[in-house]
């Protein structure tokens, strides 16, 4: 059987999907259940998937339909997929265990078919990365973005412009994803990722227009898909009206899986040596991923929002996986890898943060952080770890992505990227200063004028603990120490995990 | 703004224009994509499936993981329309808009429809079984035995529909053709191959493996018929209504 | 001209489908309707999956069901055939396409009953206020 | 280099202009019935394209799909928004 866990990760949260379509009338605590039963016996098997790869220290290889590949498709799983798998599937399982309450919030009515979408959106997910085939890599890329623009157009407010600004940028990335797809196709004659890169490898096909156009249509795609700088302004206003769990799943996963498919295209499909010496983009691609550090940092400093905020936090943290992946140095992606893993944690760290926020007070502004400590402590506990870990300060796995991408870019000489990282560590050290100002003294201009929240507290007098229940309370403490533990094994995580995943070519 | 739009789009389309000069010329049999992966389908499929419709055998044996996601895709497509136009009775306009009524004015589109219909489902589904040996297959004749319904509607009118189609019942053959997809494949898996290895119904149906792998990709077009026909039909339902169930075109 | 008519008519199908496809972007960016948007979406995707059809033409080739020769045998030659992977391709292709259509335009309704319009100027207009 | 008079290249330009203007007409026509309408005979168009081009299956499910189901939700979404557009 475990032989075959790699298809079973992905199969499991797709039938739960259509079950949970089949079953709306079992009543919403059986789909909880359900998903969360699904979600923990696809991250059992990603686990078991992962400790496979480890035994033999080589890729997993699983045939579909029994056919051998190129002729049929492929799942591999290697060191690199296999702990995106994990942190997909962990992330999805701990957004489930947390959308208890506010999901039901959000969707009075027929939360079977939204914890279907979600099912969906995490097989979406699962599948592109365990994928070993450029078209059916373009499928479920497709389904994900598909399930999101339903989940997301289920917020509360006119979400329903932003989803349709989306679903417009999605799809041109998509099909810009697949008309390179199309382009590699004609000059190779194949689909499989493993097979692509040996005839890519070829020295005509080095020298070809056409694969030029194509590697650089995939790229495109896949920037707008994860929104680097010029083309990220779909992101904040998609995620900020969405429903709280939407936004806790959406948030920290659907762009760094699309950071991953960089990774995959870049160093699996081409190879460092074409990206590096051939294309020699890696200056221009530097420059866009400081400006997106710094930009995007300034843009949140400036919002009253907490999840715009955190949106544009997102735009910013995109600019150093994309600047570290481009560095072209070993530290630096080790660093793009590593910080991918810390970001999504910490990113769902902070979201969750915000949704309980969001739930306990019914505000979406800096104002709701008023009295946090005295009301949600545990919450607040979670929420400076979270800070923490993206401000970058030592005992979080924040500190340490940001000192190899550093080490990196100093290895590479690019001190435009050093500098934008330290700048925009700075500005977030700014931003989440500003909040803990806020929940203590309740300044932030005119916030705390507004600040009087819902249960009746005023801005005077003792403060009621109004912690959020513990069906949110767990998975934010688990996340938390998550972030934590990934810093404190850092040294185990990069060299058991991400020191094998390391191109060759550095 | 346009016009810069325009500009560069115009200066893109050049640069790609003139770079499709390097492209293998159009129709060439030498070049990659012809002479790489595509022969060996070509020569194999036949054998291994007895199935002369190569599309087909690629569509639902060797690429069959794509196509399940392909049936996904529709399920979710259907799904999200649902979720995201239809009323329940809290969010339901509360006067319905008077909409002209059809009745006894288009005697000659009704009963044109009640000769089409017929044939229509039944063309349907001989497409849906005829795959392996003509064009078609579960993705075309679930859209024309939907389509079937939808001209139903046209002529007539949304409540005739759905007094025979209810729309429980859509949903439930929207989940029910992909379910029985990946039930196909994890039976297969349950035997003791890899997921969606046909050759795994040879034991369990007493026959030889390339007979099993075509009767598996009946099977799974079957499926996805099921799929398409309902979704087509509740794509219908919801956008026509705008969520109401109530009176579409 | 011998030269040029010949580069033309290898290559023709790409730029009709490299057209269309800047037609539809064009229609995607530009249109200020939503449903144009979306029509140009539609173009857009159709010149990819004309692209990739184009991939699969072989001169002198037939539809790729295999044939039966006189004495009943199947006919197994490669060369015979179109190439049926990018068929398989794009009928998945199609299948995606019109799923985000049906999205599309059920989002475009909703945008319709929340802001009342489906011209994205007006639509910005009115949340700004 | 020889070209096969099977591939009756001259009826493919004609085919591929009048996509062009098609997809042209279907995008500047103001009137947004008519624009779904022409987006289905463009997409009937790419269908006569697919048959010539051997790709029999493509082309029944883009006459399927494309000329039919996408034409017929277009419409109905019409039917609830401003017909007349801007541009």
């Amino acid at each position: 059987m475990i032989d075959q866990a790699p298809i079973l990760i992905i199969i499991i949260p797709l039938v739960a999907a259509l079950l949970l379509t089949l079953t709306g009338s079992l009543g919403d605590r059986w789909a909880y259940g359900l998903l969360i039963a699904a979600l923990a016996a696809s991250l059992g098997c990603a686990l078991a998937a992962l400790a496979a790869v480890l035994d033999g220290n080589q890729a997993v290889h699983y045939r579909l339909a029994d056919w051998p590949p190129p002729l049929g498709i492929e799942l591999v799983i290697d060191h690199l997929s296999g702990v995106v798998l994990v942190l997909i599937a962990g992330c999805a399982l701990l957004t489930a265990i947390y959308s208890r309450h506010p999901a039901s919030q959000d969707n009075p009515d027929r939360l079977n078919l939204y914890y279907a979408l979600f099912a969906l959106l995490v097989t979406g997910l699962l599948g592109m990365t365990a994928t070993g085939d450029v078209f059916n890599l373009y499928v479920l890329l497709e389904i994900s973005a598909l399930s999101s623009y339903g989940l997301l157009a289920r917020g509360r407010g006119p979400a329903y412009y932003a989803t349709f600004k989306y679903l417009i940028v999605g799809t041109i990335g998509a099909c810009f994803y697949l008309l390179g797809v199309g382009y590699l196709y004609i000059m190779t004659g194949t689909l499989n990722m493993a097979e692509l890169a040996e005839i890519l490898s070829r020295p005509e096909l080095q020298e070809s227009v056409s694969v030029r156009i194509g590697f650089t249509l995939i790229i495109l795609g896949v920037w707008i898909k994860m929104a680097l700088f010029p083309l990220h302004a779909w992101l904040p206003n998609a995620y900020s009206k969405a429903g709280t769990t939407t936004a806790c799943l959406i948030a920290p996963l659907m762009t760094k899986v699309s950071v991953y498919i960089m990774l995959r295209m870049m160093f699996t499909v081409f190879s460092a040596d074409y990206i590096f010496n051939r294309i020699a983009w890696s200056e221009l691609v530097i420059y866009l991923a400081s400006t997106a550090a710094v930009v995007g940092m300034l843009t949140a400093f400036a919002q009253r929002d907490l999840r715009k905020m955190l949106g544009y936090i997102i735009v910013a943290e995109i600019g150093y996986l994309a600047g570290g992946a481009w560095l072209a140095t070993e530290a630096g992606f080790t660093g793009a890898v590593y910080h991918l893993l810390a970001d999504g944690l910490m990113t769902l760290c902070l979201f969750m943060v915000v949704g309980a926020i969001i739930y306990r007070t019914g505000l979406t502004t800096a104002a709701a952080m008023r009295h946090i400590f005295q009301r949600m402590p545990v919450t607040a506990v979670v929420f400076l770890v979270g800070a923490a870990s993206i401000i970058g300060l030592p005992p979080t796995c924040g500190f340490f992505s940001k000192f190899y991408l550093i080490q990196g870019a100093v290895q590479a000489g690019a001190w435009v990227f050093v500098a934008a990282l330290l700048i925009s560590s700075l500005l977030a050290a700014l931003i989440f200063f500003r909040l803990l100002e806020v929940a203590f003294f309740g300044r932030f201009d005119e916030a705390a004028g507004a600040a009087p929240g819902a249960g009746g507290h005023g801005a005077a007098g003792p403060v009621a603990v109004a912690e959020a229940p513990w069906s949110m309370l767990l998975p934010m403490v688990l996340t938390a120490i998550a972030v934590l533990g990934l810093g404190l094994y850092t040294n185990e995580v990069v060299t058991y995990f991400i020191r094998w995943s390391v191109p060759a070519g550095f | 703004m346009k016009q810069l739009t325009l500009i560069i789009l115009a200066a893109c389309a050049l640069l790609m224009l003139v770079a499709a000069l390097d492209l293998p010329d159009w129709g060439d049999p030498a070049s990659p994509a012809s002479s790489h992966l595509s022969p060996a389908f070509l020569e194999q499929g036949y054998g291994e499936t007895a199935t002369p419709n190569i599309v087909t055998v690629v569509l639902a044996d060797y690429r069959s993981y794509d196509t399940m996601f392909e049936a996904v895709v529709v399920f979710a497509a259907a799904l999200i329309v649902m979720v995201l136009l239809r009323r329940t009775p809290r969010t339901r306009r509360k006067v319905l808009p008077q909409r002209p009524q059809r009745e006894g004015r288009d005697v000659v589109l009704r009963g044109a429809a009640q000769l089409i219909i017929p044939v229509m489902q039944l063309f349907g589904l001989y497409v849906v079984a005829h795959g392996h040996y003509s064009p078609g297959g579960g993705f075309q004749g679930g859209v024309i035995f939907g389509a079937s319904f939808i001209l139903l509607a046209l002529c007539y009118n949304l409540q005739t529909v759905l007094e025979r189609l209810r729309e429980h019942v859509v949903l439930f053959c929207c989940a029910g053709g992909a379910l029985l997809y990946a039930g196909v494949g994890a039976l297969c898996l349950a035997l003791g191959w890899n997921f969606l290895g046909y050759a795994a119904l040879a034991g369990l149906l007493g026959i030889t493996e390339v007979t099993a792998h075509s009767h598996g990709i009946l099977a799974v077009e079957v499926g996805v018929g099921i799929t398409v026909f309902a979704v087509m039909v509740s794509l219908y339902y919801d956008l026509a209504s705008s969520g109401d169930l109530d009176e579409g075109l | 001209m011998d030269e040029i008519f010949h580069i033309v008519i290898a290559k023709y199908n790409y730029w009709a489908a490299l057209v269309l496809l800047f037609i539809g972007l064009y229609g995607m960016i530009a249109k200020n309707n939503l449903m144009k948007k979306i029509i140009g979406m539609v173009i857009f995707q159709t010149a990819i999956l004309l692209f990739f059809v184009s991939i699969g033409v072989k001169r002198g080739a037939t539809v790729p069901i295999i044939e039966y020769t006189a004495d009943h045998q199947p006919l197994l030659e490669a060369a015979a055939y179109a190439n049926p992977l990018p068929h398989v391709l794009i009928l998945t292709a199609i299948v995606v396409g019109v799923a985000t259509l049906g999205v599309a335009l059920a989002i475009i309704q909703k945008i319709q009953r929340v802001h009342g319009t489906i011209e994205e100027d007006e639509i910005l207009a009115e949340m700004r206020q | 280099m020889t070209w096969d008079a099977s591939l009756l290249w001259q009826f493919d330009i004609l085919i591929l202009l009048m996509m062009v203007i098609c997809a042209i007409a279907a995008l500047s026509l103001k009137d947004l019935v008519s624009c779904a309408v022409v987006t289905g005979a463009y997409s009937f168009l790419i269908c006569l394209m697919w048959t010539e081009m051997k790709a029999v299956d493509v082309a029944f499910t883009e006459a399927a799909v494309g000329a039919g189901i996408s034409t017929v939700v277009m419409l109905a979404t019409v039917q609830y928004v401003k017909r007349r557009s801007k541009d």
